[in-house]
């Protein structure tokens, strides 16, 4: 819409361990990298009044979600001395225990993964239009809502 | 997809598509946003206790602004992914 | 020494990518972490004077370094709500793009883990006796200094 | 390992351990740190100008402090583990 090429976050279902692992090795031919920094979110298996969350199932304003991913990128590179950045999230079904976001950032020195990871899980979590309801085994669920 | 060029394409995530009953619709054009959440409002009544904003073509509004021919304008309640 | 049970944080070689996978996938039955926040410490080919590492060779006061590790450990779990803590560092050869400090930490909201993390991977560099000399192909090497 | 109970294990890490030839010695039992750091200074002079910490037990000593027979005094320079 805006002419910007937004890259796909977006996994349908979780993210595995293992497709982290993968990503984790592909990094081993950047040797200008000290340090990265990961950032995983899970879905935690909560209490709501006598039941217990089961799995979340995220929806997402696909297009407008890409844009701000990418506006996150651009601000994140101009800020910090990055080497590189990648972003996943999860549409559909994440089961408690199962993983829904995965930002990794990597940079010569450690300081400026620290803080660009942060800052960018925060941006994700306050601007970027995904939706997550918690469901029980049962068939009813609650919308979650960042904090 | 759409209709008439005179239209809006209304889109809605979460609880507010739950609301209206699917994600995508078509909406008369109006002149802005706040009397498009009037008029949402006036057939939705109970979309006045739930927390939304609305961007048109993918920016959030916030206060008030026009609404062109054709524009998409999301029904966005508060953000949970993560 | 002072009969504290130290855990062994080290690891000969470096750390691949695929045991830092696995590490990840041991936590999906772990239903109570919302976040996991993890740290890689990463050999980078330096040039200095015209030469470029090519490996770092580690050594440690093991003993000592378990203790302090132990100690670092308590401490953030007295100061975080965690759920899990686990370190490990390399000993021996770990080449440039290879990974010899694996840091990961999980709780149940992301707060904690962002800033247990940096705590933690701060108080690794200052006070934990290892140490590592960069090596160029050609046999001598010069000692690594912490920032 | 301990030669005589009345020495002290002298264990070296890093660029000390190069200029000491080795990672641990035997070194007769000395009253506190402050007189065995001018004794290892004055049997290896380049001491003198690299930066080093010493332990005692396994606790770095901040200013002078007494060693007892047996115990593990190491030298210890900067730190560049991670």
């Amino acid at each position: 819409m805006s002419g910007k090429k937004a890259k796909n976050i977006f996994v349908e279902g979780p993210i595995s361990a293992g497709f982290i692992g993968e990503s984790i090795a592909k990094h081993q031919s950047k040797t200008d990298i000290g340090a990265h920094a990961i950032f995983l979110g899970q879905v935690r298996a909560d209490e709501q009044g006598g039941r217990t969350v089961s799995h979340i199932d995220y929806t997402a304003y696909e297009e407008m979600a890409m844009q701000k991913v990418h506006g996150i990128r651009e601000e994140a590179f101009a800020a910090h001395p990055l080497t590189c950045m990648h972003i996943y999230h999860s549409l559909g079904t994440v089961r408690a225990g199962e993983i829904s976001l995965f930002v990794f950032v990597s940079s010569p020195h450690r300081d400026a993964a620290f803080t660009a990871l942060r800052e960018i899980v925060e941006m994700i979590k306050a601007d970027v239009p995904i939706w997550g309801k918690e469901m029980f085994d049962e068939s009813e669920g609650t919308w979650k809502v960042n904090q | 997809m759409k209709e008439k060029d005179t239209d809006i394409q209304l889109v809605a995530f979460g609880m507010i598509a739950e609301l209206l009953g699917g994600q995508e619709k078509q909406w008369p054009l109006t002149r802005d946003t706040d009397q498009l959440k009037a008029e949402l409002i006036a057939a939705f009544p109970e979309l006045k206790d739930l927390p939304f904003v609305v961007a048109v073509n993918m920016e959030v509004v916030q206060n008030n602004q026009p609404i062109a021919p054709g524009a998409q304008v999301a029904l966005l309640p508060p953000y949970s992914g993560g």
